[in-house]
């Protein structure tokens, strides 16, 4: 008898042209916990996905180990035999029902469907046992679109464990825990490993992957390109294997700043969680600067982006771009205004995704009169303006007049650059502007935020890759529970901490 | 000779009472080998006149059936296709060469049938079912009305429109509603009322139809409409050649053969069937006239 | 090749289809599909018949394709049919007694009012209130509809009708003219055919189209490029009301004369299907329009010289609906599995 | 007599509780079939269906529950046609179901004259009549009210309280209401998003057609072309005001009726003093004024309308 629990065995798959996945093949072993890494868009999700029988592979199997640790095939592309293996997914994008409570959603489908009567009261004795011993707490009789991001996380985790799974795959589950709730988490796995539980997990957080984990493996373009002992690993190896080289430094220079072209002053938005909402922020950003905000998400960023963007209401202060107040935030005005934006999320809120590349870098100029005279589009200067811009800004795609969602996510992004860049704004908001591309995309994202600055721009930068903000921006706030903190450190540590919470 | 071809269109289902008069005395011509006779039916406002048209052009000799909604259009046809029969129901009068109109003239056995009524209630309230308010049905209800006025002048009568010719399971909600109100006569003008009637034990009066086998011990008595004679006189003339322009209005009355009473005896005391027939007589010889009223017939208060 | 072939090819199932109530009803398909040829393209009279059916089903299916483009559910057509039907009738019968090139432009811009109004409402409640334009539109056709048959038996009745609920005629000079001596083909088709070019040509062309176009493709995105998204779904609104309300205006002024209850026979509820066939593209409309008048007339006619009963024509015209539906599908899943090969990275 | 008069008279609840039966029929089966995520605009056609077929079924010789049961098997029928065309070929439900409406009334009116070809006066079966509760029926107010209707308003009244007991109850309610919400929910508990929506699609429609089978089979006796008179739209708009909850249904197909008997009562003492329009056009009025007003608060099953395809994001 082998201590293997799981081998997938040359699993691909390729969503169209897309290959996520290429003969990747990799084996679990009982009580271990293996650490799946990879950029974004690696291909991680993925693969996990077949595991778990979301998606069907091209090609390849799955063995599982029955009752007697004997290795059988799984049947592929059904999660119920996923479930009934011993298989337990915790989902990087919720997978929860938001309109029944969570008990129910953590039963579901674990009992017989055509019974007549229910009785949660066992269901509900298992579950407060699991709670007791993971610490993973959650209130079970509310819906659970009420609960908090936090709290649904825990429901996530919950229904795995509730599944008695012996394999445990865990999709990035920290991303929205705090740090606190995230040690506990992995205390809490680590101590299951004992019974016999295997775990895969994926982070992009690599503390927790060196603290928590046994094994590391690392996915590239789809590919698995290495594996290692964590005991042998350190975080230089891991990303150079991630990436397949060392990033290439941004070179800045020092230019002094000018007037404040920038300025929020006591804004308080109050959105529907504390995720949304702002507490009196103040913040200024000057010509030639970068302004880098740094957190953890979910803790405002994504108002203060929309409070930038001119999206939201505000229940209290002003505004000045430049250093006039904008009486009216709206998008449209913000525009005029000169401030350019680049959203956090490009596909649902950077294109129109079944309108053409060229529509979709005009979408924001169509008052001006080279795009319309008299209400009529003028559809050759709106292409022959479209071709300048995909050749300068290097848009790489089947064309200016087919569809944008037919963009690469990295060739998306260079759209939306040459949009905003295009037009010299004298304010840029950069919201997570480099997640989920490359290398060579981020990079130019990057050197395009720089020229801006030189150029005389003031650039607001929020993301949540805090190696981002240390090699771009000029000065750095912190965003914690919807209110900003300056740092004048640059120490990655002690930013790290004030992120967490912790008084640095 | 050469069978008459006759073409029926029609605005709702054959089911239709009215619709199930015209049906049936073109069915009894083909039948007797007279006609032969095809039809449409259910046909929309809309399509009919594609259809008239389309029946003129398949060489139909006689064109059947009933242009309340569309007057204008179907005179128009008419006045397009000289050399076809038109015989349209129809509120208005008929137009030179080919378009003759028919309406069911009945207002006399209404009367009759309303002298049953006013006599047979105790409560001296009627209930009054109809479909819409157009002068076919208010004629024939005021009628009614004024039948039962003659036996019994102290009635009072509730009136309702159900604003469908079709919605039985309405008709007889509207029918229990009159009857909550007071009434124990109900006149049915819509297929409903009568098993409204039958459900709570008081006496209907039929229309149009002769539903008494449906309904035995319940309808008393109904107002019958044969279009037998109106048919037979327009198909004959087609036959010879010799059709006209004409109102053949008169063909629904009682003289004619068109319009007719009948009472279920056993229901209806005698003394009541004796003055009903007496007034019967009257009006088969000219010298009782029923009014003809096209208001809307409103409920007593 | 997709695009035309399986539309094609799924209208001619829907044909081997019609066979089994055929033959149910005991007719000869072969002979019955001759029949309804004939009934259709058989002669001018034929395709005038089957013309003059499509028109209102070209301004109907325009309503129900533009305000699908920005994602509002316009399922009360029925109903703005309806209002400007009544606005024609109330302009049209007496009001003004001027001449017909001033009372026609009169009738049609009440006409088209009325409607806009009729969609302009649910509009509001939705973008105010957040209530469901599905069923506020739905339910406003029911309205609408009783509202109807209220006017007939009061203010719009004929008073020369003898009390059917009727209204008044339109003035001769009020009424669109036939297109064709003798033919029911009257000019509401030019200006239906004028609004599905105007309505092509704004939606690709002009800076209205590609707002409306980029808020139903996207709202989040479009307003966050600066598009005032309620603006444009209330222009829309008042867009596909008018062109609803033409519908009415052109069945009483082209058509009919005047106004009844029973107007139109769910005019309004088939110009979404004849919307949605076109994959919402107004010269598609035209197309989907005729298709859907061809058959219905097509079927309606050799129904009656089958003998076979007159439900029928209801049938077919299902029948090819769901088919073509179907055939869409199809169509649409392998253009997405063409698309899916060809895209670059 | 007046308006109060008439509120408190049992024959009026009575009407109302009769007008409401196939209302509720339909609001429950429109609530099942949205509750999974499903619009079913099908559902006028499928009253159609359900009238012609029980009815016929009962004319041809089957009992009166052998006619229920063939109506909703009927209703099933299309449901799950619709279910095929907006489920696993994700079509637009909009259209489908509006092309199930003009197929299933074709198909039943065609049938019907193909079958009858020579009727002139539609052929009458023997209705369902009031059930006899031998001591309830003399109840002073209840009596009337509740224990003079027939089974099928008795069937109704068990529906409501069953289609509350399996959806709030039992798991394959939560399984039904979840993947109404988000189906990648029950896909990844490892149940079939397609089995629960085409199975509540199916199930809802042979409700439906029960409300339809009622018109023919126990508020009369006898089909009618156009008898179903948009009776099924109405129930689109009920499930709404009903924020799908099946106690609620009742509710709002009771107000309905409730305003339908109200009006026919009204207009037979006012008579055209005031447009009886008036009265018809209240239900539907009251419908929207309810739907702005719970708009904000109206918890819509978030997937509705939005197909599901596997590994599809
Ligand atoms: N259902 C799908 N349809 C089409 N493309 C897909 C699908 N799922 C994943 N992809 C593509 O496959 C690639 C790998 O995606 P995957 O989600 O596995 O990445 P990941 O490693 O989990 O990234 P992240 O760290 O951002 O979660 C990406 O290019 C993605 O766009
Ligand atoms: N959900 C999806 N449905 C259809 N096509 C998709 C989907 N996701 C990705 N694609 C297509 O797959 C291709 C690759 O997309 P993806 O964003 O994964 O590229 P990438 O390799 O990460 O490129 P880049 O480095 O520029 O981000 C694109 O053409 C994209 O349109
Ligand atoms: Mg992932
Ligand atoms: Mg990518």
């Amino acid at each position: 008898m082998s201590n293997i629990v799981l081998s997938l065995n040359g699993l691909s798959k390729k969503f169209g042209s897309v290959v996520a996945n290429a003969d990747v093949s990799l084996t679990l072993e009982r009580g271990e916990v293996l650490a799946l890494l990879g950029e974004n868009g690696a291909g991680k999700t993925t693969l996990m996905n077949m595991l778990f029988g979301h998606y069907l592979p091209d090609s390849g199997t799955i063995d599982v180990a029955d009752a007697n640790g004997q290795l059988c095939p799984l049947q592929l592309g059904h999660p119920l035999a996923a479930l009934s293996a011993g298989i337990g997914m915790v989902h990087q994008h919720f997978t929860l029902a938001e309109n029944i409570n969570a008990l129910d959603n953590i039963t579901l489908g674990a009992e017989p469907l055509l019974a007549v009567r229910r009785s949660t009261r066992l269901a509900r004795s298992k579950i407060d046992r699991i709670i007791e011993k993971s610490g993973l707490k959650a209130p079970l009789s509310t819906p659970v679109g009420r609960l908090s991001v936090g709290e649904r996380q825990r429901v996530e985790i919950l229904k795995a464990l509730y599944r008695d799974a012996n394999i445990l795959v865990l999709d990035e589950p920290t991303a929205v825990l705090t740090p606190q709730e995230a040690d506990t988490l992995f205390e809490n796995i680590k101590a299951m490993t004992k019974d016999g539980i295997s775990v895969i997990f994926i982070s992009h957080k690599l503390h927790e992957v060196l603290a928590f984990s046994d094994r590391i493996a690392v996915l590239r373009h789809g590919v698995k390109v290495g594996e290692m002992a964590t005991s042998q690993a350190d975080e230089k190896a891991i990303a150079r294997m991630m990436v397949g080289a060392e990033s290439p430094k941004v070179e800045r220079t020092k230019i002094a700043t000018g007037d404040p072209v920038l300025q929020l002053k006591n804004i308080s938005v109050a959105g529907r969680s504390k995720r949304d909402s702002l507490e009196f922020v103040s913040l200024e950003v000057h010509a030639h600067e970068i302004l880098g905000i740094a957190g953890i998400s979910g803790n405002g960023q994504g108002a203060l982006a929309q409070v930038v963007s001119g999206l939201m209401t505000l229940s209290e202060g002003t505004i000045q771009v430049g250093g006039k107040e904008i009486t009216k935030p709206a998008p449209q005005a913000m525009i005029s205004a000169g401030v350019g934006r680049i959203p956090e999320d490009r596909h649902r809120e950077g294109i129109i995704g079944a309108m053409t590349v060229a529509e979709n870098m005009v979408i924001e100029r169509l008052e001006d009169s080279d795009i319309q005279s008299r209400g009529l589009l003028r559809p050759d200067a709106i292409e022959a303006y479209a071709r300048i811009l995909e050749h300068s800004y290097d848009v790489r795609g089947p064309g200016v007049t087919a569809a944008a969602r037919l963009l690469s996510g990295g060739n998306i992004q260079k759209l939306i650059l040459a949009r905003v860049f295009e037009r010299a704004p004298k304010v840029i908001l950069a919201s997570q502007p480099t997640r989920g591309l490359d290398m060579g995309a981020a990079a130019e994202v990057g050197r395009r935020l720089l020229e801006a600055r030189e150029r005389g721009a003031g650039v607001l930068l929020i993301s949540e890759d805090l190696d981002e903000i240390l090699g771009l921006a000029d000065r750095i706030m912190i965003i914690r529970d919807g209110q900003l903190v300056e740092t004048k450190s640059h120490d990655r540590e002690a930013i790290g901490l004030m992120m967490a919470g912790e008084a640095a | 000779a050469e069978k008459v071809k006759v073409a029926a269109i029609y605005t709702l289902p054959v089911e239709q009472q009215w619709i199930s008069r015209i049906h049936k005395a073109l069915n009894a011509a083909s039948d007797r080998g007279d006609i032969d006779y095809t039809f449409s039916e259910n046909v929309a406002n809309t399509d009919y006149e594609r259809v008239m048209r389309e029946y003129a052009e398949q060489g139909s000799h006689l064109i059947v059936g009933e242009v309340f909604g569309l007057e204008r259009a179907a005179r128009k046809v008419a006045n397009d296709y000289p050399n076809t029969a038109f015989l349209m129901g129809s509120s208005f009068g008929p137009v030179a060469p080919n378009f003759s109109v028919f309406d069911n003239w009945i207002h006399e056995p209404s009367y009759l049938s309303g002298m049953v009524a006013g006599a047979a209630t105790n409560s001296n309230v009627i209930g009054m079912v109809g479909g819409y308010a157009i002068p076919e049905v208010n004629r024939l209800m005021h009628a009614f009305m004024a039948g039962a006025l003659e036996t019994n002048p102290e009635v009072k009568f509730i009136v309702n429109f159900i604003d469908s010719w079709y919605d039985p399971p309405k008709a007889k909600e509207s029918a229990f509603a009159m009857m909550d109100a007071g009434a124990d006569i109900m006149y049915a003008e819509r297929f409903g009322v009568s098993d409204a009637a039958v459900e709570r034990g008081v006496k209907a009066i039929g229309n149009v139809i002769d539903t008494s086998g449906d309904y035995p011990g319940t309808i008393m008595a109904s107002a019958l409409w044969h279009m037998e004679a109106t048919i037979d006189k327009a198909v004959a003339n087609v036959a010879k050649g010799n059709f006209e322009a004409a109102d053949y209005g008169q063909y629904s009355f009682m003289a004619y053969g068109g319009g007719s009473l009948v009472l279920d005896e056993s229901l209806v005391p005698a003394e009541v069937v004796a003055k009903v027939k007496e007034r019967e007589a009257e009006i088969m010889d000219g010298l009782f006239r029923v009014n003809v009223n096209d208001e809307r017939p409103v409920s007593d208060n | 090749m997709f695009e035309f072939g399986i539309p094609v090819l799924s209208a001619f199932v829907s044909l081997a289809l019609a066979a089994i109530p055929l033959l149910l009803a005991g007719a000869n398909p072969i002979a019955a599909y001759g029949q309804m040829i004939k009934g259709v393209f058989g002669s001018v009279f034929a395709i005038s018949e089957m013309l003059t059916r499509a028109t209102p089903l070209i301004f109907t299916g325009l309503a129900a394709a533009l305000a699908f483009r920005a994602k509002l559910w316009n399922i009360g057509a029925e109903g703005q049919l309806y209002l400007g039907a009544m606005a024609a009738v109330a302009v049209g019968v007496g009001a003004f007694d001027v001449a017909g090139f001033i009372l026609i432009p009169l009738i049609i811009v009440f006409g088209a009012a009325a409607g806009a109004a009729g969609m302009a409402a649910p509009t509001f409640l939705k973008a105010r209130f957040g209530a469901d334009e599905v069923v506020t539109t739905l339910l406003l056709n029911f309205i609408i509809l009783i509202f109807v048959q209220m006017m007939l038996e009061g203010p719009l009745q004929d008073p020369m009708g003898l009390g059917w609920p009727q209204s008044a005629p339109v003035l001769d000079q009020g009424m669109l003219p036939r297109l064709m001596d003798r033919m029911r083909v009257h000019s509401g088709l030019i200006i239906a055919l004028i609004a599905a070019l105007v309505a092509q040509f704004m939606l690709a062309r002009s800076v209205w189209g590609f707002q409306l176009r980029a808020v139903g493709e996207n709202a989040v995105a479009a307003r966050h490029a600066g598009i005032k998204v309620k603006r444009s779904l209330y222009s829309v609104a008042i867009i596909s009301g008018g062109l609803a309300g033409l519908a009415g205006v052109s069945e009483v002024a082209g058509l009919k004369g005047y106004l009844t209850a029973d107007l139109s026979p769910g005019f309004g509820y088939t110009g979404i299907v004849v919307a949605m066939l076109a994959g919402l593209s107004p010269i598609g409309v035209v197309v989907a329009a005729i298709f859907i008048a061809s058959v219905f007339v097509g079927a309606d006619s050799m129904s009656r010289a089958m003998g076979v009963s007159s439900f029928l024509a209801d049938l077919v015209v299902s029948m090819s609906l769901l088919c073509v539906l179907i055939g869409g599908f199809i169509a649409k899943y392998r253009i997405i599995r063409a698309d899916k090969g060809n895209t670059t990275s | 007599m007046d308006i109060l008069n008439i509120l408190l008279s049992e024959s009026f609840w009575a009407a109302s509780l009769r007008i409401a039966t196939p209302l509720i029929f339909g609001v429950l089966g429109a609530l099942l079939c949205e509750r999974a995520g499903v619009l079913n605009l099908g559902i006028e056609g499928i009253f159609v269906v359900g009238a012609m077929c029980g009815w016929l079924a009962v004319w041809l010789g089957a009992g009166l529950w052998g006619g229920v049961l063939v109506a909703a098997l009927a209703g099933a029928f299309f449901g799950l046609l619709h279910a095929i065309l907006t489920v696993p070929l994700g079509l637009s439900q909009h259209v489908s179901g509006l092309g199930i409406t003009l197929f299933a009334t074709s198909v039943s009116y065609f049938s019907y004259r193909t079958a009858l070809p020579n009727v002139s006066s539609p052929p009458r079966i023997e209705p369902f009549q009031p059930l006899d509760f031998p001591v309830l029926a003399d109840l002073p107010f209840f009596g009337t009210v509740l224990f003079q209707q027939t089974a099928l308003t008795w069937l109704a009244l068990f529906m409501v309280v069953a289609v509350w007991y399996v959806m709030n109850r039992t798991a394959l309610g939560i399984a039904i209401q979840a993947v109404g919400d988000n189906p990648d929910s029950v896909e990844a508990q490892g149940l079939s998003v397609f089995a629960l929506r085409i199975g509540a699609v199916t199930a809802g429609s042979s409700l439906m057609a029960l409300g339809g089978a009622f018109l023919t089979m126990s508020a009369f006796d006898a089909f009618f072309f156009g008898m179903v008179n948009g009776r099924g739209w109405v129930c689109i708009a009920l499930v709404i005001f009903a924020s799908w909850r099946p106690g609620k249904a009742l509710l709002g197909a009771l107000l309905f009726g409730a305003f339908d008997a109200l009006q026919v009562r009204l207009q037979t003492q006012m008579g055209a003093a005031v447009p009886g329009q008036v009265f018809l056009m209240a239900p539907y009025i009251l419908s929207i004024v309810a739907l702005v007003i719970a708009a904000r608060s109206a918890d819509y099953p978030r997937a509705l309308l939005t197909p599901w395809f596997k590994g599809q994001r």
